[in-house]
């Protein structure tokens, strides 16, 4: 079980800021097919994941990164604070 | 370290006055500012910065620890703002203070070009024509090459 | 370009707000300002600097002109003072306003290493031991290399 | 005619901020040796002269300059300003 998060044009995509997901994905890529399999508006998301950042607990991290134990992940784009 | 992330307005002259007098022993400060401004001539109404509430300081104090870990430096002053900022609102600003100028400069643009493309804002302009989210420059993520 | 060359006091704050207002279309502005520091606890109790009023104005707008030539700025300020300065007074500052922080960053940097070695000022320091004149350091006319 | 000006310790080396030269030197190597051969303030002053700058007219100069037409030269050390 973890939480979900979605910032930017990505929250409005898909339409939440955040959500809980009851599986247990193996990596953020696994969590990103589980999601994109779901509907429309996640496939819109991740369709092009070279646009997308993930944070995993508040992290920085990749699509390659293992979730196990993890609470909190997050997608977004490229930041651009300043 | 004085890292503030927060939605409140805040005066560049009186957090610069105030970064000088809480240095000591340090001759030289840099500080750079960023102001909301309509710079396509796209008659921009406003900057929409969201953020992750959770992510942000920590992110932030990294950045902060990695340059006083690679500089000679006195203190770090970081505020960043979020929410809804009109034209020539001042958005964010950093300060260093260090013994000697190259210190204070090269810590004052390693704090920026990795608060620009690792720290979690994202800024949406809201204009004549609509709103979209600002997209990353290449050169701000080429900008880290360099440290 | 807003060259000062004086004896008065001023308030960083102050101008770093006043200069950031007169700006439009600039959306990075950086400063630098040189505060008297007892560096090296030789227990300074004043800083005395000298310099040359014909030619001191002119070499700074020449300074930055050329800062002007080499970056797309907006508008630049450079503030200096003379005569005698106590601890934690405010020596000097430059303002630069750019588009994007790269060409304010630079052309601050730039600004403060020919001040440092081209504009007729000279700094003696009176500590608890006497006074002397403080040295250039040979760090300060390298750097001039990088331009 | 010329107007010589010392600034910081070469001011006070030679114990004068500004003097009137009557001589019309050709270069300022001429005008240094002019100086030296007058008093030992002069010789302590530009004993080494690579410890010293020259301005021409208010532009900063070498010591193989030309001095034709220049009205005013200052001798000083490295500036140290900032």
């Amino acid at each position: 079980m973890m939480d979900v998060l979605y910032f930017a044009w990505v929250r409005e995509r898909i339409g939440v800021p955040k959500e809980r997901i009851e599986t247990a994905p193996a990596t953020v890529m696994d969590l990103v097919n589980t999601l994109r399999a779901r509907e429309d508006r996640y496939e819109a998301a991740f369709s092009d994941l070279s646009a997308l950042r993930v944070a995993v607990d508040q992290e920085l991290s990749d699509f390659d990164a293992s979730l196990t134990g993890a609470r909190e992940v997050a997608f977004f784009p490229p930041m651009t604070g300043g | 370290m004085d890292i503030r992330v927060q939605e409140a307005a805040f005066d560049l002259g009186t957090e610069a006055n105030g970064f000088v007098a809480r240095q000591s022993r340090m001759g030289a400060v840099v500080t750079f500012t960023g102001i909301v401004r309509d710079l396509d001539d796209t008659k921009l109404r406003a900057m929409q910065i969201e953020h992750y509430p959770g992510m942000t300081q920590k992110a932030l104090e990294k950045i902060a620890q990695e340059a006083r870990d690679r500089w000679n430096l006195g203190d770090v002053l970081i505020i960043h703002r979020y929410g809804k900022l009109t034209p020539d609102e001042v958005i964010m600003m950093v300060a260093t203070a260090a013994r000697h100028r190259a210190d204070a400069f090269q810590a004052a643009e390693f704090l920026m070009d990795f608060l620009k493309s690792r720290a979690p804002f994202w800024k949406k302009e809201v204009t004549e024509a609509g709103a979209d989210w600002v997209a990353a420059r290449d050169a701000d993520e080429d900008a880290l090459t360099r440290w």
